[in-house]
């Protein structure tokens, strides 16, 4: 019994939580989520290098959040997602605990101040092989750039697993279901595919934390994150702003400041 | 943090106990005090006249000289160098092109990273200079700021421009009771010391008459100019006023150095003009002969109701 | 591509760029009928996707233009848009999308001059960058 | 009646791709790029991949694409003009490299497109398409097409069905009449083959559950919400099941432009939480677990009660495109296997 | 189906002379859902606009469009007319063909063709076009002005007298301001408590004013018309219906060497007083700082002496709600204090004062009852030295502005120390005398001329004792520069005017912008001096910047007639283009997730949180919800909207979606 089961089985028996969403044994030897409601079953917790996906997104869910009060297994993007999802006022303080499950002993964060503290710890910033990534694709040339991504868009089948997959994607009716007027085309042609993309895109700037479950849930493999990971990095160069870091700060672009950057206006 | 020093002309020169007393208190302090490498002329009030390129160039060639040794600041104890360096540091880190241009004439790369440190705001951080003192310099005492140490305002930011306290404060660290008198930035006529003596004759006679009147036993200055004009000029300020006056001019570091217990040898107080023996003396009580006390802002009884003008609510006093 | 004549559309702010190009009709100044001017409020009313329907549309080239900063008749409106101007041109260029193709500036109710030579500068841009066939290419494809 | 039996060699199967090419007709195959292997429009075989176990989509584009233009239209003065498809003008289509469970599945897609008033767009295509099946000869845990019906090397529903010998050769089986069409065609490059040694070559893939008891399992657990609930609490909505099954046929219709304009049918999805709100803002199916017993029910008990053919033909592409890993298998078992 | 009119205007041949109005007006009429397209020579006319109306009543119309000029000259006109035929008139849109189109290009088929597409996009925006009314919005017609100074006073009266109800606040206990603290008052050298003690009676006495003094404002919410105002009346320790104002409690209490503030520090008074003789209310207040009671627990003479037991000492503050229409702001300004000016000595020599105190001196009812005497030792200063511009005008000590009001009393204290002092010698350092009033600049003529007023034009570098004397070292730039050193026995400083200290708390507590130095921002320099950004919140006096009495007074009487102009309607009517956020049937209730990012893009403040719940009271949601009164249409919430759940009226998505598809699209190119 890992320190992890051994900790989910106590809060489960004494009633701290009800619910302990974790990672569990998937199909083809990956983890997957699992929700582990009696202390007995506490044992079915795993965590081990496959369990990658984003559990805050299931915060989001109305039938996990029926279940009651709940202990999340996160990971550093888990706790950046959560903070966010506070400073956009989704969910409550003493709705959840963050389970940080670490070699030693677990360390719980039952407030979002704790886990302010323990996200400025770590580095929310891009990895350095992130930055690279990015570099490179941005040196290409605009055209090479324009057939990369047309290529890309053209297998998009807008399932939307993307948005299905993204913690931060909770609006319950999306402007992709707007029909008065139909903002984006439903059909998942060139065109259709480039202003979804693109919108998703600008609806996350400024509140994409990096987690990468979007790249990861699409089925046709679209690398979804450089498209983020563009923006994140944009927003924090131009304007200082970080998102993920605190549950109160205010969204990097419904705010301003007097001298942001114009040298493009004329 | 590693502090360089930057001792100018006058200090191997005309000022030669200023840096005298200030070594000998460094090192009674534990204070190093490495000379910054290959230093030269800062340029003075003369440079700025003549051409800009020029009285930039000179202190920022110190500057990188500095730099390059690793120096995290700089002292400059005389007040003109302490003018110059800083007056130029401002205005390469306000532009940079200009720092570029600058840094290729001196062929070296100016960075602005080292600061400028005056003398009074590197004994301000000697921790507890209360403790280090073992005589305390007892006496009354006129401390004179002169103009460049406070002044241009805007680019200096060093203390009030108009009625600085820092070195009163020093003062009183040491046991010495600082007067308070208008003259501590009136003009001592500063370079006229050669062409115009007559002026300086005028100017600094009206700084020393005031001290005098106030009962000061010694004028303590921060910059070789003022202590030129004030102790070399003696004579000629007696000749046009007529009078004597008895007041020794010193520096602050030989008022330190005296509080800390340094023998007068090591401070360089044979090089005066006008000797300052009188403040060897132990501390006598009967305030210093010619000078009576003037009435100041002691709060006699005032027919009139009411406390110090300006400030509307304070501490209560007598109405008639 | 000289004799092709672009197709330009100008997003602008009621108070500022409107009454500016209104100065540029009563002073009789000339300038190029390609582009045609659809009003808003505000420049913070801009929304991202109508410059996309513009484009999809057919549009060659965007002019998104408003009150200059500290003039805005909401105190803050062209603070906020030049903020979504800044990561949007960022993600259009990042698609390969040739962002040279939106001019965004400021021009008040009193440049009536302004509004007419950047009317004219932009068409003569865009006629030298060519109809935006990148991009209302993609209106056919995928469709078997 | 017992099919026609061949073999032809890689060269052989290269040049028969290219003369599909030179007579105009369209070659769909699975191709790999990265670590993903899916189904492209092919020239040549050398683009073809073989070495895989399945593709992330099925090949029913070729019939059902993501996006079909039904009919154009025009308005002037008043008056709307409607412009129907030229069905003459479709594209000769050979689907190349399926598995025999897609061969199969095209079946449920016909059934389902001719079952009350018949598809003339879809039978248009579907008469134009030959299907050139691949038997498989490697599977992993997704794979259950022997617990509904089909297996490794079935031949229902292909046109003819290879099976590689593994000594460079295929066995060619012909099994429909649009099969020995084709073969007249390119009779030569064919060499008489027994078929022998099909089986040794087949992948092997156990029966993991008993397909009658899943009919009366579903019935069962059909008003037990609990059971539903735990089973797709991890489901997320998305619409990847759907649009990589080779049998989910659900479509949505958009007309596109103003004046001048197209009708559109593209693919649509039952886990979409928004797919029966009705304009009134009621909507029948508003949890997620009713629409993923949904998907179940409509797989194994609608589609045989009322098409009389399985909506499922166990190909696994739906677990393995899952991005929270809702396996179908693990869940039909579970409801086969329940107690009655 | 829509059954729109087009209205093609020639505006003479402004418009024809480069297009070719009948082929717009035919094209036109080919747009599916156009009804009726003409077009006319003068559609602004009256016969135009009766094609209008006709056409609105013959066919039905659901929605017009007028082709001509800017819309910015005549929507206003052609809206009424539909509205006089009955049509809506947020149906009707303009087309603006002229500035836009025919006054800036040649003529020709591309100048044809562009009018022809910006009517093809305002008829595709007036299909999207809904039918709006008026936001009505209730008037509380209760103003509160806050500071009882001049400009308060005048703008009460006037306010009062227009016939509506006003509650004054005052945060000290007595009325008055600053000029109840003058002497005479430029330029005509009349008693300020002549002329203003009978306003502050005339105040109290006004059945349409409620009076709060020694009382601050807590908080405001609310918008223009619905304002809600907390106000705390601190307590006086007194309950002033019972106390007459006899006046025996200040005699008799034992503690009182407390300096005054009404006397600037120069005068002392008890620890329960009333500020000054002509005091409104007449009602003393305990000073708990400095009475012995309250620091000791002993004394309480004053309770023993008062003949009606008024006396209070449990009394707590106590909060005041009222419900105000509009605010007035008139809360003054204050002078420079403190160790402003090391180099005067200003704070550190007795004799160095400041203007306020010099009045004090003047003024009858002062510490010195008018006796121009020395603060150190009670003495008539022979020689008087008086300093303009002591801060203003300085940047180096953070005030770059000129306070307006201190060459005038500066002329007039010099000119009251030589009336009450003949053989005294008043000195003036200047920079520059600005007396731009009426009879100003004759008044300082007279103080130079008649009073033998020695202005020197220079600063003064430094002021020192020495001997007893204050020397006043300056510089006369008209005399060749020439430094001279001014040896006297008082010296009165001009300090600046500066904001008063509480200024910025008071303009957070009601979203008021301010500017660097504190003062209230106005909001239009020129044209609109008496308003501020927030709507229904009014300026007057000192406190939006410097002034003197006249201009105070003026500016209240403007703040007033601003109010009363609101509070002539009994509702405030807007035009309804302002945002709404979506709302549905349940279960729904509304697509916004309740994000509030949209909040932070207000710049009015005027997205509130609604917090939906259930029969049972249950929370379902929590959404966002646009104030009405509040919102100003800028849009920039509509644009940031992730699901498009607020739209704004007059510019709403569909309608803004439907003008560049139908700009672009030209009919024959598919989408």
């Amino acid at each position: 019994m890992s320190a992890l089961q051994e900790k989910a089985r106590e809060l489960l028996a004494s009633a701290a939580v009800q619910v302990v969403i974790g990672y569990g044994r998937g199909s083809g030897g990956a983890a997957r989520a699992v929700f582990i409601r009696e202390a007995t079953k506490a044992g079915d917790l795993v965590f081990d290098g496959t369990c990658l996906q984003n559990l805050a997104v299931y915060l989001m869910k109305p039938e996990v959040r029926k279940l009651g009060k709940a202990a999340l297994v996160v990971r550093p993007a888990t706790l950046r997602t959560i903070l966010q999802l506070a400073a956009e006022n989704q969910i409550a303080e003493n709705s959840l605990l963050a389970l940080v499950p670490s070699a030693e002993e677990i360390v719980l964060l039952a407030t979002f101040a704790a886990i302010e503290a323990h996200v400025a710890a770590l580095d929310s910033d891009l990895s350095t092989a992130e930055k690279a990534e990015l570099q490179r694709f941005t040196a290409l040339g605009l055209d090479e750039r324009r057939r990369f991504w047309e290529e890309q868009f053209s297998r998009c089948l807008k399932c939307y697993a993307c948005r299905a997959a993204c913690p931060l994607c909770y609006c319950t009716r999306c402007t992709v279901e707007c029909n008065q007027p139909q903002w984006i085309p439903v059909p998942a042609h060139d065109l259709g595919n480039l202003e979804w993309n693109v919108m998703r895109a600008m609806h996350l700037a400024g509140r994409c934390v990096n987690c990468g479950d979007c790249s990861r849930a699409c089925p046709v493999g679209i690398p979804l994150y450089l498209l983020n990971q563009k923006l994140v990095s944009d927003v924090f160069t131009g304007f200082n702003s970080r998102s993920g870091i605190s549950a109160r700060s205010d969204n990097a672009l419904s705010t301003f400041k007097p001298n942001d950057p114009e040298d493009f206006i004329r | 943090m590693k502090t360089g020093f930057y001792p100018g002309c006058s200090m191997k020169g005309s000022a030669r106990e200023y840096s005298e007393s200030l070594l000998a208190l460094a090192r009674e302090i534990g204070r190093e005090l490495p000379e910054v490498p290959d230093w030269n002329c800062c340029g003075a009030t003369a440079a700025h006249n003549l051409d800009r390129d020029l009285a930039l160039a000179l202190p920022a060639r110190i500057l990188a000289a500095a730099e390059k040794a690793g120096m995290d600041e700089v002292l400059v104890p005389c007040a003109a160098c302490y003018s110059r360096l800083k007056v130029t540091r401002h205005e390469l880190l306000a532009d940079d092109s200009l720092r570029q241009r600058i840094s290729g004439l001196v062929e070296a790369d100016y960075r602005g990273s080292a600061g400028v440190l005056n003398i009074i705001e590197w004994l301000g951080r000697v921790p507890d200079l209360e403790k280090l003192v073992k005589k305390p310099f007892q006496r009354k005492v006129a401390c004179y700021y002169g103009c460049l140490l406070v002044r241009p305002a805007g680019v200096v930011k060093f203390d009030r421009p108009e009625d600085p306290q820092s070195m009163d404060l020093l003062m009183k660290k040491i046991g010495a009771d600082p007067i308070d008198w208008a003259f501590k930035t009136e003009c001592c006529g500063a370079g006229f010391s050669v062409s115009r003596t007559d002026l300086v004759a005028r100017l600094s006679g009206q700084i020393l008459d005031d001290a005098v009147s106030r009962g000061a036993e010694a004028v303590v200055v921060a910059c070789p100019m003022c202590h030129l004009n004030l102790d070399l000029r003696r004579p000629n300020i007696e000749k046009r006023a007529g009078k004597k006056f008895h007041l020794p001019v010193i520096y602050i570091t030989q008022a330190v150095g005296m509080a800390l217990g340094l023998k007068p040898k090591q401070l360089g107080l044979q090089r005066h003009k006008v000797s300052p023996s009188a403040l060897l003396a132990p501390a006598s009580a009967k305030p210093p002969a010619g000078s009576k006390s003037a009435s100041g802002d002691s709060p006699a009884s005032a027919p009139l109701s009411g406390s110090s003008a300006g400030a509307p609510a304070s501490t209560a006093s007598k109405v008639n | 591509m000289p004799d092709f004549e672009p197709k330009i559309v100008a997003f602008v702010c009621n108070w500022c760029t409107y009454a500016g190009a209104d100065l540029t009709g009563t002073s009789r100044m000339k300038y190029s009928p390609q582009v045609a001017i659809i009003r808003f409020p505000c420049t913070g009313r801009i929304d991202f996707m109508l410059l996309l329907k513009a484009f999809a549309s057919g549009a060659d080239g965007i002019i998104v233009s408003g009150c200059h900063p500290n003039d805005c008749h909401y105190s803050s409106g062209n603070f906020h848009a030049r903020r979504r101007w800044i990561v949007f041109r960022g993600l259009l260029d990042f698609l390969g999308i040739d962002v040279r193709r939106v001019q965004f500036s400021w021009v008040s109710a009193a440049e009536g001059a302004k509004w007419a030579q950047l009317v004219n500068e932009t068409a003569e841009h865009i006629r030298g960058l060519g109809p935006f066939t990148g991009y209302q290419r993609l209106r056919g494809l995928g469709v078997e | 009646m017992e099919s026609e039996k061949r073999s032809i060699g890689r060269e052989a199967l290269a040049e028969l791709i290219s003369q599909w090419r030179s007579a105009g007709k369209r070659v769909l195959a699975p191709k790999r790029s990265g670590d993903k292997v899916d189904f492209a429009w092919v020239a040549s075989l050398e683009e073809i991949s073989l070495d895989h176990v399945q593709t992330v989509q099925s090949p029913k584009a070729a019939l059902f694409p993501r996006v079909e233009e039904l009919f154009s239209f025009r308005s002037a003065d008043g008056r709307v003009e409607v412009r129907e498809r030229d069905l003459g003008a479709l594209p000769e289509t050979v689907v190349f490299g399926l598995r025999p469970c897609d061969a199969a599945a095209f079946t449920a897609l016909k059934a389902i497109f001719n079952w009350d008033s018949p598809d003339s767009l879809f039978s248009a295509r579907l008469a134009r398409t030959t299907l050139v099946a691949v038997a498989c000869s490697s599977a992993d845990e997704y794979c259950f097409c022997t617990s509904v019906g089909g297996g490794p090397g079935a031949i229902a529903g292909s046109d003819i069905l290879l099976t590689d010998l593994g000594d460079g050769d295929f066995l060619a089986e012909i099994v429909s009449e649009k099969g020995r069409l084709m073969l007249q065609g390119a009779e030569a490059l064919f060499r008489p083959g027994a078929g022998r040694e099909k089986e040794r070559c087949l992948a092997r893939v156990e029966k993991a559950f008993d397909l009658e008891k899943v009919d009366p399992g579903l019935a069962r657990r059909f008003d037990d919400d609990a059971f539903w609930a735990g089973q797709s609490l991890r489901c997320l909505g998305c619409g990847a099941c759907a649009y990589v099954c080779p049998t989910c046929a659900c479509f949505d219709i958009q007309d596109e432009g103003g004046i001048t304009g197209k009708r559109l049918r593209c693919w649509d999805s039952c886990g979409f939480g928004l797919f029966t709100l009705h304009t009134s803002g009621h909507n029948p199916r508003p949890l997620q677990s009713q629409r993923w017993r949904q998907r179940l029910m409509h797989k194994f008990s609608y589609m045989p009660e009322r098409q009389g053919v399985l909506g499922c033909v166990g190909c696994g592409r739906c677990s393995r495109a899952c991005p929270v890993d809702m396996n179908i298998l693990e869940h039909i078992r579970a409801i086969a296997e329940a107690r009655p | 189906m829509a059954r729109i009119g087009v209205f093609i205007c020639h505006c003479g041949e402004n418009i024809s002379a480069t297009v070719d109005v009948m082929k717009v007006a035919a094209e036109a009429a080919k747009i599916p859902g156009v009804a009726h397209s003409v077009e006319y020579k003068y559609m602004c006319s009256d016969p135009g606009q009766q094609l209008v109306k006709n056409a609105i009543r013959e066919k039905g119309l659901t929605g017009v469009v007028v082709a001509a000029c800017s819309p910015r000259m005549h929507e206003p006109t052609f809206r009424r007319a539909c509205a006089e035929a009955g049509l809506n008139p947020f149906l009707c849109e303009m087309a603006n063909i002229r500035e836009h189109c025919s006054w800036v290009h040649e003529k020709g088929d591309a100048t044809t063709d562009k009018a022809i597409d910006i009517v093809r996009t305002l008829v595709a925006k007036v299909k999207k076009n809904k039918a709006l009314q008026p936001i009505k919005v209730p008037v509380t017609k209760v103003a509160m002005v806050i500071g009882g100074g001049i400009a308060g006073i005048q703008a009460s009266l006037d306010i009062a007298n227009a016939g509506h109800q006003v509650i004054l606040v005052e945060k000290e206990p007595s009325i008055g301001g600053h000029m109840s603290q003058l002497s005479e008052t430029f330029p005509t050298l009349d008693c300020s408590q002549c002329i203003l003690t009978p306003r502050m009676v005339e105040v109290a006495q006004h059945l349409n004013i409620t009076l709060f003094s020694y009382a601050e404002l807590e908080s405001l919410d609310g918008f223009i018309g619905n304002f809600k105002a907390r106000i705390r009346k601190k307590a006086r320790s007194l309950d002033e219906k019972l106390c007459t104002g006899c006046g025996l409690c200040t005699q008799k209490c034992p503690s009182r060497r407390i300096p005054s503030e009404f006397d600037a520090g120069l005068g002392l008074r008890p620890a329960i007083y009333v500020p000054f003789p002509q005091a409104v209310p007449n009602k003393p207040v305990i000073d708990r700082e400095h009475c012995t009671y309250y620091r000791t627990g002993k004394c309480r003479l004053c309770e023993k002496v008062c003949p009606t037991q008024a006396i209070r000492f449990d009394q707590q503050d106590e909060i005041v709600e009222a419900d105000v229409g509009a605010v007035v702001l008139a809360t003054g300004f204050d002078i420079k204090h403190g160790d402003f000016f090391p180099e005067y000595g200003y704070g550190k020599y007795r004799d160095v004062i400041d203007g306020l105190q010099f009045e004090r001196l003047a003024s009858a009812s002062g510490p010195t009852l008018g006796e121009i005497r020395r603060p150190s030792d009670g003495r008539v200063p022979e020689t008087v030295v008086f300093v303009a511009c002591a801060g203003s005008r300085d940047p180096a000590k953070g005030i770059e502005y000129c306070s307006k009001i201190c060459c005038m009393y500066t002329a007039k204290h010099a000119m009251l120390y030589k009336h009450k002092v003949h053989h005294g010698k008043p000195y003036v350092f200047y920079m520059d005398i600005r007396a731009g009033g009426k009879m100003y600049e004759e008044f300082v003529r007279r103080a130079m001329e008649e009073d033998g007023v020695q202005y020197v034009r220079g600063r003064v570098s430094r002021i020192f004792e020495r001997g007893g004397k204050l020397v006043v070292k300056g510089v006369d730039t008209l005399l060749a520069a020439r430094p001279l050193e001014i040896e006297a026995d008082l010296v009165v400083l001009a300090t600046a005017g500066i904001a008063q200290p509480g200024a910025e708390e008071l303009a957070q507590k009601l979203h008021v912008s301010y500017d660097a130095h504190k003062f209230y921002a106005e909001a239009h320099p020129k044209l609109r001096p008496v308003e501020t950004n927030t709507a229904g919140i009014f300026l007057a006096g000192a406190c939006q910047a410097p002034k003197d009495i006249p201009e105070s007074v003026a500016q209240a009487s403007g703040a007033a007639a601003k109010v009363a102009a609101l509070f002539s309607q009994s509702e405030l009517v807007r035009e309804p283009l302002i945002a709404v956020v979506d709302r549905q049937a349940p279960p729904v209730y509304s697509s916004c997730v309740g994000c509030f990012l949209c909040q932070s893009a207000c710049p009015y403040q005027a997205i509130e949180k609604e917090e939906i719940r259930g029969r049972d009271g249950q929370l379902l949601k929590t959404v966002a919800k646009v104030n009405p009164g509040l919102c100003q249409g800028c849009g920039t919430c509509v644009a940031f909207c992730r699901t498009k759940s607020i739209d704004i009226q007059g510019f709403s998505h569909e309608q803004v979606h439907a003008e560049v598809l139908a700009l672009l699209n030209r009919g024959e190119r598919d989408a």
